[in-house]
Parts: C-alpha cells; structure tokens; sequence
C-alpha cells in the first residue's frame, strides 16, 4: 500500500507495477484508476486518512486475494488533488481471468464503503465534508444505541 | 484513562475518559451535543481494529477511534 | 482499435490512452492487460486476426459503451508474442464507477466468446493450434445443419 | 460466383462456387471431408458481417468466410 501526498503519479505508479509481477506468471492485470472530476465547481478534491485502519483493511485484502491465487495493489493520495488529476489506483494481478474481474469489482466496492478516507469539497479555497457521498462503515451506528439493561 | 480520538471531518480535539467498556464510552458521547449527533452513522475502531462489539472490555492506555461515513477514491 | 506486430508496449499504450481521456471527465479508469503466461514450456503464443469482424465486433462495443456514456478502446498483438510479454489491453473509461466495473467484466468476456482472433503455442518452433482452449462464436454450427426440406 | 474463405487454423485456400443462398455453401462444404469436420463448431460471417441465417441470400462477388472457434487475449 502506498499513500503520496497529492496527485498521484499515474504512469509511474503502473509501470512500477508492471515491472514488478513481470515474471510472477499473472495472465490478467486489471488496475482501477480513479481520477478528480470537474463538477460542481470544486477546484480539487481533499483526502484525510487514517492509515493504521487503512493498513489492516487493505491487509485482509492482501489475504483473500492470496487464498483465490491473486495479488492486489493499491496507492491513494492524501491532501487536495485538483480536478483531471487521480486520487486512487488499486489492482489485480491473478493468473485467471475471472478471478481478476470478480476481485477487482469487490475489491474496489469494499474499498468505497470500508476504507478509512474522508473526501472533502475544495470549494472557493474552503474544504467541505462530502457527506452526500459518503458511506458509513460496516457496524456504524453502535455508539448510538440507548443503554436498556 | 482511555483515549477517544475522532476521525475525518468531525471537529472534536481527543478526549480522555475513565471507561471499563465500549458501552461507557457510548454513554459518555451520547451526553455531548456535538458529537451525539454523528454517532448513528459513526463506526468504532479499538487500537485501530473495527469492533462492533458494544460490551467490549477496555483497559486504561486503549485507544477508541470514531469513524464518520467514508468516501475513499 | 490498435493492432501491433509482437508483444504490446503496454505503458506505451496506457500513458497514451491516459493522456488521451486526461480532459474528457471520466472518473473510471479500468484497464485489462493479457500477459502471456509460461505453461506447458511453450516459447511464445502467436494470434491469427480477421480485422475486418474485429472492427464491426469493436465497433458494436464503442455505441454500447456510448449508450451508458463510457468510452471502450483496445489494442492486441498480431502473430509471436514470447512468454511474460503482453498481447491484449482494453480499457473502459466511465464518470461512474459501477459502468466502468460491469463494463470491463462484459467487454472482456465477450471479447474472449466472439473477437475473431485465433491462438496458437509455439512449442519447439511449431505453430499449434490452441483448440482446447478455443470458444466457438455465437451461431456457430449454422454450416452443419442437413437439408431436409 | 460466391468466394469462400477459410480462417485461422483451417488449413484450406479460398474457392469460388457458384451459390445462391448459405444453404448451397452449406451443401458444398458439407462433402468435403477436411472441412466438413469443422463445420459444428464454425461460425459464418458473409461480407464481414457476421451471418446466422442459413437462408441468406448470396449474390456474385459476395465473400463467405468460416470463423473456427476463437480465443483472443
């Protein structure tokens, strides 16, 4: 996992990858690239995060990737990131083809609901929380029960 | 004392509070306006693991992470 | 579409095909690369191409990916491409990311069912069809049927 | 006369015949024996267009060619 202030460098990032699992025998590599767009007239998008949790989530990834015989990659910015510029690329490497098709859907979904990153608006140079986009986490909400025993 | 700590766009500095579970701190929270308000939609972290368990037993130096709504990518 | 004698430069082609959509407000990203995987001690695998059906087939995607407002683009190798190098990318550019997710799943899919391309191992120097691995396309069989009216 | 072309891993040259209809392809290709083989799991495309009608008209000059089962990537 590999977390860069800012814009993410796209094209090294890939070659980098590539590189890497040249000889590892993988048949299908199927990277995600998330990139900024220009709507609502944000000048940039801001990222916080929190890397302790990130690490243990993208973890348990690396694991189950491992029992279907693929491997996953990820790199995600922190900070602001103007509009036409990425934010996120993750991957699959597998030796099959459906594996990696099935992995990176899941992979990239569990991702946009469980992964600890907070997306903020940079609008007119302030920074506003996407609540509208936002998703809570797996077992949200348990702080909010009412004491009844 | 156990540390609560609070993550992403909810702005609340870090407290510390004398809590034997989970529980406590869902009592604890509750009672501040600011921050009562998030808890619905606000998952739970224990020295950086999810936890869904609300009688889970804390020790003094544990730290509870509040985590809002993400939206990562 | 892009066809290439031999193996693919693929960072050649995604830094391309990046560039190329930088200013086009696409949020996804989604390629798929085809590496040639060492099995069987073949050398390299060789593809055999009917381009004209391969335009109409590519074709048919670039209005299917239209309609949902994504973008499909595609290169692949022509004859010998020697073990650990690449013989396919594709791509779905989308602004949401589930179209991009499901459509790189059904392109790629039914490019291996219905492109007209044909593999080969090249196994001590001879060219050998890869038939058990091979999938008839849709209507296939047509030819077969008896006269009986 | 009507081209018929063989592709991929069909190891036959193109002939001319004279047909009307997929059908008279059909009936042509059926007797010849290396070919015939092949016939179940081929798929027809006539003018580059892929065709599943066995009673498609042809007209001279037209060009019938036989896919074999594929697999690109």
């Amino acid at each position: 996992m590999e977390l860069y202030q800012g814009s993410l460098d796209i094209k090294s990032i890939f070659s980098r990858w590539l590189d890497e699992e040249r000889e590892s025998n993988y048949g299908a590599f199927i990277p995600f690239i998330g990139t900024i767009r220009a709507e609502n007239n944000i000048e940039a998008l801001s990222f916080d995060i929190y890397e302790p949790i990130l690490e243990s989530w993208f973890n348990g990834w690396v694991e189950r990737a491992k029992k279907r015989g693929a491997k996953v990659k990820m790199a995600h910015s922190i900070g602001d990131v103007p509009v036409h510029t990425s934010s996120y690329i993750s991957a699959v490497f597998s030796p099959k083809r459906r594996v990696a098709l099935e992995l990176i859907d899941e992979f990239v979904e569990d991702f946009k609901a469980n992964a600890p990153i907070w997306k903020y608006d940079i609008l007119d140079g302030r920074r506003i929380y996407a609540e509208d986009r936002s998703t809570p986490m797996s077992g949200s909400g348990i702080l909010a029960s009412k004491e009844d025993n | 004392m156990v540390k609560i700590e609070f993550l992403g766009p909810i702005e609340q500095e870090s407290l510390e509070i004398e809590a034997n579970s989970l529980k406590d701190v869902a009592n604890f929270l509750q009672n501040i306006e600011s921050i009562n308000s998030w808890l619905d939609r606000c998952a739970v972290a224990v020295n950086s693991q999810m936890c869904n368990d609300l009688s889970k037993k804390l020790n003094s130096g544990d730290v509870v992470s509040i985590l809002p709504p993400v939206c990562g990518g």
